[in-house]
């Protein structure tokens, strides 16, 4: 549904889609200064508002990650300068631990990517983004919803006969044994 | 303060058609014409058209006019318009050089004294036209030992390079005997290139001639990568400019040392030896280069001050105000045609700030401004004798013998 | 109206809205593509585009939609929620739903004005709409959380910033408490001699000011100190002011100075700060006759009653090798206490007016214009102490050799404009020099060269006042100065030479002068930083404090409840930082005429019936706003302490904790919306 | 009226599970009296065809123990779908993929290639033999399961009734699982059959939790002494207990071991690793970076730790990017 109503990419390629975690206070700002200020930057990134960088669970991170994103960004406060005093170490110590994680899952630690941007850091966002797509597109698609179809599909093959054999057996028909012999070891 | 500037901030390729494309062209783009690159220029009041008008008539599509004319051959590199520039425009290192390159290209004849110059490094390696076989000749004298590093097969510490002006030039091997003789007093492990080395050829960049300058680089960083060395170290000012700046756009890896800044390093071990007391009044002339360029103002002071005896008194221009020598950019042989020109030399203008400020002795970093300054002391009357002593030299004399 | 509350199994309809803002959106986004795809998905009963959403009709259209269409959620894409969210939850909560039925989409800051390609760009606001769209469903009705304010203002700085604001707030009926930490209000201002464009006195229109302040009902003038801690927030900050030792006990001085008169130093003879060092002082001393409080303070760094130096402590010991006449003089009234010791005030208040100045830029770091080197190079503030009737030399112009200059020259844009020290236009500099040079004219009669990059002389009679000035023959030269160095020519008088090209002419002057001014420009407070970290601020890369909109919410900042005026936030003039100050304290009572504070219901709870008791929660959140039963054996969250960063959200292991406005369930959709595409 | 028709199956798992049925002790008794076991390989002898003869549905409950590792099992879980009314995961391996889960960090060659030619403990003298789908012995072709590439929990493959979890699940869950079972008192149906609350909510060792946890270390279980008293945690080990749901009587902790999060994640949680590192590591004492990853170095296997039981069933399910070769 979505596909015939969005306007095509201009050449149909591919081009990495980051989601966003911004903290309101500072790095959200940011972004709105950025906006204020016109500094044009790379339109991959989808910013997500949360009220501190504390708040970013990692499981949204993931989530992220899962639906399709081939990248993270999360931006908080300078350290010493969370607006909730110390959200952003909370973040940052997420971060270290979720990096070795990630690297132990297989996804390149590049991406996620944990940076402090002041609410008067308008340019680093620019930077910070146009940097973060550069990295991603050099790295190539995530896609972790392909993967997850395609681990799938190795049951597919014996699903689509089993139901083939329900259908035979609510048809009334001879039933169709998928093997013959079961060896239980 | 002033902050020293960043290596390399043009790719060599870039010209005066494509130098507005680039990040460092785009801060010309910011100029706001105030004027204190002209004010601050030595030769200011001799340009027809100031850095600031060069600035601006790039901006505005009228190079060809500062081109025509010889206004820029008057510019001795001297960074200060780059170092007191309110927009941080790369004044010294990248648009004037590449405007003197086309001004040299357009002018129908060279002043000879400086073309002379150009064919001997060319020619010869260094400027001098002296015989490229008798470049190590010096060390014979040096009454040290200097090991040569195609003899020493094995990786060394230093590569000393010692360069043109205090291979060939009696004065200036004076300084290299005091170099040679601290390296040993230190037990730095140091050899150096001998006949095989040329000259940095720092001018070639900075005034007019980028392919002589090319060729000599690509030479003597073919030479480097001959021999293993951990890092790299000159006394020759010019030489370490070009060290620094550009070599690694050439290939040079090893890290680049003027020898006050290594000497200064390695000053707790080299103190306990300084033991003779010299009793003299010094002043230091910031070398350019090793000032303006990368902000050593407190090496040099530093080692000078370790001198048992010496008492530091400044000039009036000192540190990022320092006066020019005269002899950057070309300017060692263009006196004749400045003075063609009606124009005082710098080095007059400097030794007569030294004098006023009563010191026994005017201290230098760079072996350019030994014969500059102490051919204009020739004709500057000073009731009080003043003599011109390198840094490394005064430092050797302080040496237990 | 009492807002509807969708029932449980009622069908979600969402009205969706896409602002034009003029070109501003639709101008890089396909606004119609938007509202369209929008409209076809799940849930939304209604999708359209409007020119001004945010305009009344913009306004009516969601209300009328409301009723007629039966929508119970709102979702609007325009500019970014710091700005509009508050209208577009008044607009949903004036069409009778719950305010927080609603979600704001960012596709002006964060989508039309920062990219160049509009199928990119409509792309990313239909995937921002999109995630708004499945987010909403998930809104709960929630209530603005009142709190009380309490009316007390904090006002910090009392240099003209802070005067008029605290009178603004005090003529109002509001306790005001101003620190300042100087011995006497009146900041910069009291030093400059006349003020431009009108050249009326400075002084003159600033004592009274001062005068009221100090004997205000309403205000607490705490001078000599300097706030230590600030806790709490908006409507009920906690804030702790140290008052230091100046060894006079205000309340019995009287300002007599007869015990200035009666000290054992019969000269003054130590550098006197107000004078900038130009002048001298006694070690026990009144900063200068206007001040206020009108009490007098004893440097124990120079009075004989005192060892020399501190007690590891910070304190003094009394060595009581003084006759102690000053004591004598005061006689009955006990004003001198050298026992004092420095106090800590708690005090409560609702509002914090930050109105902390600046300081003048050290031309120390130009060495080239040899400020610190030549006795005959000096600061634009020492030239206005200089000029000044009350200042050292009672409003002479002699330089410390004594004499009249002859000529002299102004250089502008010192420290300002310049990338290797300030990079920011200081702004007054070009003016006051301009004052300086009619000043130095009119008191002197001496050549004046002012040397300007660019004459900028914004503002209200600004550009008028230059031409007078111009009028008045001075040198006015196109060019920055490059070097001063003492003049060669010259023997002993300490004559400097300036030099600077002419750009207008091309030609290098070598003008030799006997004095050299420096407009230095203006740099943020040396103690910015530190009280930006006590305050919870942000500050501008340079160092500024940072407004929360820089038009629309000039003197807010991020911090609820804390408000900015003047120099502080960016350089200024007197006017604007009266101005300012005006709307500072407007700001203020805005706030407590209202009698409470609205605070954003996205606090956090905790689930009861889940909660195991790991405690795990309880020492993540800053504000100690967790707690734990020990009766119940489970973590308790004060809603009233709380302050909704989510930290123990998302840090609950058994995600028993909930934030309103950002559950999980809201942020997870919000992920599957953005990257549904 | 006949008695309900029950069967027990099992999957990638240990044969824990089926233990647990037999530790209900005395109580086996009254579940054998009160039901027909139709189907339970491990106590007694059933055949694939008897199941398959017997009408869908006809099995009213069938408590399916260990993940969905082979074809084979993938056959058997639908077959047993098929003929239960309700088909209950039973055990940790089948809620959540449980131990045999943890192979989804490797690729199938991988794990076979180590198996049974690189592993040290092989006596076979060097001679690299796998085991070969199809085989024919007196001239009877045999054939082998195929081992899937990624480990599966139970509902991952077929719709799942009921969960009940635990490595192994306890006796005590497990009977109140059949007894509301039996006496039609369920809850909505994908419920897990355990307190949806933490573990710590039943610890002993739940009072001597501080306030202020401020991990400046963290430490193995034999890298200390535990004190038997104190909350693990307290003592810089990580135990899983406040994100794994309750249910078990806090067992492990009783033995003087922390809790290593069997029972899987609360309702709430979506990734009980995730949910755990994010509490864990919000309490880490230090504030720069280098100090942090010194303490979090403790932690040497961030994966095993927190995904013991849970890997397969995690948000990210297995290693994204495994080498393509295999290697």
């Amino acid at each position: 549904m979505a596909n015939t109503i969005q306007p095509p990419l201009p050449d149909g390629k591919w081009k990495p889609r980051i989601v966003a975690f911004f903290c309101n206070w500072c790095t959200y700002t940011a972004a709105d200064l950025a906006g204020v200020s016109r500094m044009k930057h790379a339109a991959n990134v989808r910013i997500i508002r949360l009220m501190c960088s504390g708040r970013v669970d990692p499981q949204f991170i993931i989530a992220a990650l899962t639906k399709g994103a081939d990248a993270v960004l999360i931006g908080g406060c300078h350290p010493n300068d969370c607006h909730y005093s110390e959200g952003n170490y909370k973040c940052l110590r997420r971060n270290q631990m979720l990096k070795r994680m990630l690297a132990d899952m297989g996804i390149e630690p590049e991406r996620v990517r944990l940076e402090w941007i002041s609410a008067a850091e308008g340019e680093k966002v620019k930077r910070v983004i146009n940097e973060l797509v550069e990295t991603i597109s050099r790295l190539g698609p995530l896609g972790i919803p392909q993967k997850f179809e395609e681990w799938d599909r190795e049951m597919s093959e014996l699903t689509r006969q089993m139901s083939k054999q329900q259908e035979a057996v609510d048809g009334g028909e001879t039933p169709v044994a998928v093997k013959t012999e079961v060896i239980h070891v | 303060m002033i902050a020293p500037f960043e290596p390399a901030v043009v790719d060599k390729a870039t010209t005066l058609e494509t130098l507005l494309e680039t990040p460092a062209g785009k801060r010309m783009m910011t100029c706001i014409q105030c004027g204190t690159c002209a004010g601050t220029c030595p030769y200011g009041e001799h340009m027809d058209f100031s850095p600031r008008l060069v600035i601006n008539m790039l901006r505005g599509g009228f190079i060809d006019e500062v081109i025509k004319s010889d206004s820029l051959l008057r510019c001795v590199s001297c960074y200060a318009c780059m170092a007191k520039c309110p927009r941080g425009i790369r004044l010294t290192d990248v648009l004037l050089p590449m405007v003197k390159e086309q001004v040299l290209v357009t002018q129908s004849a060279m002043p000879a004294e400086f073309q002379k110059s150009l064919e001997n490094m060319h020619r010869y390696g260094n400027p001098m036209g002296e015989s490229p076989r008798k470049r190590a000749a010096w060390t014979a004298t040096a009454g040290t030992k200097i090991p040569l590093i195609a003899e020493v097969n094995r990786e060394v510490d230093v590569l000393w390079f010692v360069d043109s002006y205090m291979s060939f030039y009696a004065r200036g091997q004076d300084n290299g005997r005091a170099t040679a003789r601290l390296f040993n007093a230190l037990g730095v492990d140091f050899a150096i290139l001998g006949n095989e080395e040329k000259s940095a050829g720092e001018c070639g960049q900075v005034t007019w001639e980028s392919g002589l300058f090319e060729s000599l680089a690509e030479y003597n960083v073919k030479l480097f990568n001959k021999y293993k060395f951990q890092r790299l170290v000159t006394g020759d000012a010019h030489a370490y400019n070009a060290f620094h700046f550009r070599y690694p756009m050439y290939g040079l890896t090893q890290p680049a040392e003027h020898t006050a800044q290594f000497f200064a390093r390695h000053l707790d071990q080299l103190k306990p030896r300084l033991t003779r007391p010299l009793n003299l009044t010094v002043t230091y002339h910031d070398a350019c280069c090793l000032g303006r360029a990368v902000g050593s103002y407190d090496e040099p002071r530093a080692l000078l001050q370790a001198i048992p005896g010496v008492k530091l008194v400044e000039m009036v221009h000192n540190r990022v105000n320092s006066l020019c020598c005269g002899g950057g950019g070309g300017g060692m042989w263009l006196d004749t045609y400045y003075k063609q020109k009606g124009m005082e030399r710098l080095s007059e203008r400097r030794v007569k700030e030294a004098i006023a400020t009563g010191a026994d002795v005017l201290a230098v970093s760079c072996p350019y401004e030994i014969s500059r300054f102490e051919d204009a002391l020739k004709v500057i009357p000073h009731d009080k004798p003043i003599v011109v002593r390198d840094v490394a030299e005064l430092l050797a004399d302080s040496l237990a013998s | 109206m009492k807002p509807i509350v969708p029932k449980k199994h009622e069908p979600i309809r969402i009205g969706f809205y896409i602002c034009h803002c003029g070109t501003n959106i639709a101008g890089m986004v396909d606004v119609e593509a938007v509202a369209k795809y929008i409209g076809t998905l799940p849930n939304v009963a209604v999708s359209r585009h409007y020119k001004y959403m945010c305009s009344d009709p913009g306004q009516e259209l969601i209300q009328q939609d409301i009723r007629e269409t039966h929508l119970n959620r709102i979702v609007v894409a325009a500019c970014s929620p710091q700005l509009h969210e508050h209208t577009f939850r008044m607009a949903t909560a004036a069409g009778g739903l719950n305010p927080y039925h609603f979600q704001m989409v960012n596709v002006r800051e964060h989508d039309s004005w920062v990219h160049t390609d509009r199928v990119e760009a409509t792309r990313k606001a239909m995937a921002l709409a999109r995630a708004a769209v499945m987010r909403v469903p998930h809104h709960k009705p929630l209530e603005v959380k009142k709190v009380a304010i309490n009316p007390n203002v904090l006002i910090v700085g009392g240099g003209i910033g802070g005067i008029h604001a605290a009178l603004t707030l005090a003529n109002a009926g509001k306790m005001v408490y101003l620190v300042e930490k100087e011995p006497t209000i009146g900041g910069h201002m009291a030093k400059f001699d006349k003020t431009f464009p009108t050249l009326d006195c400075a002084m003159c229109v600033l004592s009274p000011k001062m005068a009221a302040v100090g004997s205000h009902p309403n205000i607490h003038l705490w001078t000599y100190s300097e706030v230590a801690k600030v806790d709490g927030y908006v409507g009920n900050f906690k804030v702790s002011v140290r008052r230091k030792e100046r060894y006079i006990l205000e309340d019995l001085c009287t300002g007599c100075q007869e015990c200035v008169n009666a000290c054992v130093f019969k000269e003054p003879k130590f550098q006197d700060e107000f004078n900038l060092g130009l002048g001298k002082r006694k070690p026990i001393y009144l900063p200068f006759p206007q001040a206020i409080p009108p009490v007098t303070l004893i440097d124990p760094e120079v009075c004989l009653n005192f060892k020399r130096g501190r007690n590891p402590d910070g304190s003094h010991t009394v060595s009581d090798k003084c006759k102690k006449t000053c004591v004598e003089a005061c006689g009955d009234r006990k004003a001198i206490d050298f026992k004092q010791q420095e106090e800590i005030k708690e005090i409560t208040v609702g509002t914090i007016i930050m109105a902390t100045g600046f300081q003048i830029f050290d031309a120390k770091r130009t060495p080239y214009y040899g400020y610190g080197i030549y006795p005959n190079v000096y600061n634009a503030l020492e030239i206005e102490r200089l000029i000044n009737a009350s200042g050292p030399t009672e409003g002479e112009l002699v330089m410390r050799n004594g004499q009249s200059p002859k000529k002299v020259a102004i250089v502008h844009c010192v420290g300002s404009r310049d990338e290797n020290t300030n990079r920011w236009c200081s702004r007054v500099c070009c003016l006051y020099s301009l004052k300086l040079a009619h000043l130095i004219k009119e008191h002197t009669e001496a050549e004046v060269y002012n040397f300007y990059i660019d004459m900028r002389t914004p503002g209200k009679s600004m550009e008028e006042f230059y031409n007078r000035v111009a009028e008045e023959g001075m040198h006015l030269i196109r060019g920055r100065v490059a070097d001063v160095y003492p003049d060669p020519n010259d023997g002993t008088t300490g004559r400097l030479v300036v030099q600077a090209e002419d750009t207008l002419t091309n030609k290098i002057l070598k003008i030799p002068v006997d004095m050299v001014v420096l407009s230095v420009g203006l740099e943020p407070h040396p103690e910015a930083e530190n009280l930006r970290r006590m305050f919870n601020l942000s500050c501008s890369s340079e160092g500024w404090f940072l407004e929360r909109h820089p038009k629309l919410a000039p003197v807010n900042t991020f911090t609820d409840g804390i408000f900015l005026a003047g120099c502080c936030q960016g350089p200024k003039d007197i006017p604007d930082t009266v101005a300012q100050a005006g709307a500072a304290a407007a700001e203020a009572l805005a706030l407590i005429d209202k009698g409470h504070i609205e605070q954003e219901p996205n606090t956090a709870y905790i689930l009861a019936e889940e909660c195991s008791g790991c405690k795990s929660c309880i020492p993540l959140c800053p504000y100690t706003a967790i707690a734990f039963d020990e009766t119940k054996k489970k973590a308790i969250i004060n809603e009233a302490l709380c302050k909704g960063c989510g930290t123990c959200v998302a840090s609950c292991p058994s995600g028993s904790i909930v934030q309103n406005l950002f559950e999980d369930a809201e942020i997870f959709s919000e992920i599957d919306g953005v990257l549904a595409d | 009226m006949s008695k309900p028709k029950v069967a027990f199956y099992w999957c990638a798992s240990c044969g824990g599970c089926e233990e647990t049925v037999v530790d209900l002790a005395e109580d086996i008794l009254g579940v054998v009296e009160a039901v027909d076991i139709v189907l339970w390989p491990v106590a007694m002898d059933f055949k694939y065809k008897e199941i398959e003869d017997m009408p869908d549905k006809s099995i009213t409950a069938t408590l399916l123990n260990g993940a969905v590792r082979s074809t084979e099992q993938e056959e058997m879980a639908h077959l047993m779908r098929r003929k239960s009314q309700f088909l209950i995961a039973y055990g940790s391996c089948a809620v959540n993929g449980g131990i045999p889960g943890l192979a989804n960090q490797f690729t199938r060659e991988q794990i076979l290639k180590y198996n049974y030619e690189d592993a040290p403990t092989l006596g076979n003298g060097g001679q690299k033999i796998r085991p070969q789908l199809k085989s024919t012995e007196d001239g009877r072709e045999l054939s082998l399961p195929e081992l899937h590439n990624v480990v599966r929990s139970l509902d991952q493959v077929v719709e799942v009734d009921y969960y009940v979890p635990g490595c192994p699940p306890t006796p005590n869950i497990t009977k109140t699982a059949i007894t509301a079972l039996l006496e039609g008192r369920l809850p909505p149906k994908g419920s897990v059959l355990a307190p949806d609350i933490a573990l710590c909510e039943e610890c002993d060792r739940k009072a001597s939790k501080p306030t202020n946890l401020a991990f400046t270390e963290f430490k193995r279980t034999h890298q200390k002494l535990i004190d038997p008293t104190q909350c693990l945690l307290a003592q810089g080990v990580v135990c899983m207990g406040p994100a794994t749901r309750s249910g078990c009587g806090a067992q492990c902790l009783g033995g003087n071991m922390p809790c290593t999060g069997c029972f899987g994640p609360t309702s709430r949680v979506r990734d009980q690793g995730l949910k755990i590192m994010s509490s864990l590591c919000a309490n880490v004492a230090p504030k720069e970076e280098g100090d942090i990853s010194k303490v979090l170095e403790g932690i040497p296997d961030p994966i095993g730790t927190f995904y013991r039981y849970g890997l397969a069933k995690s948000m990210l399910r297995r290693k994204v990017n495994l080498p393509a070769n295999g290697k």
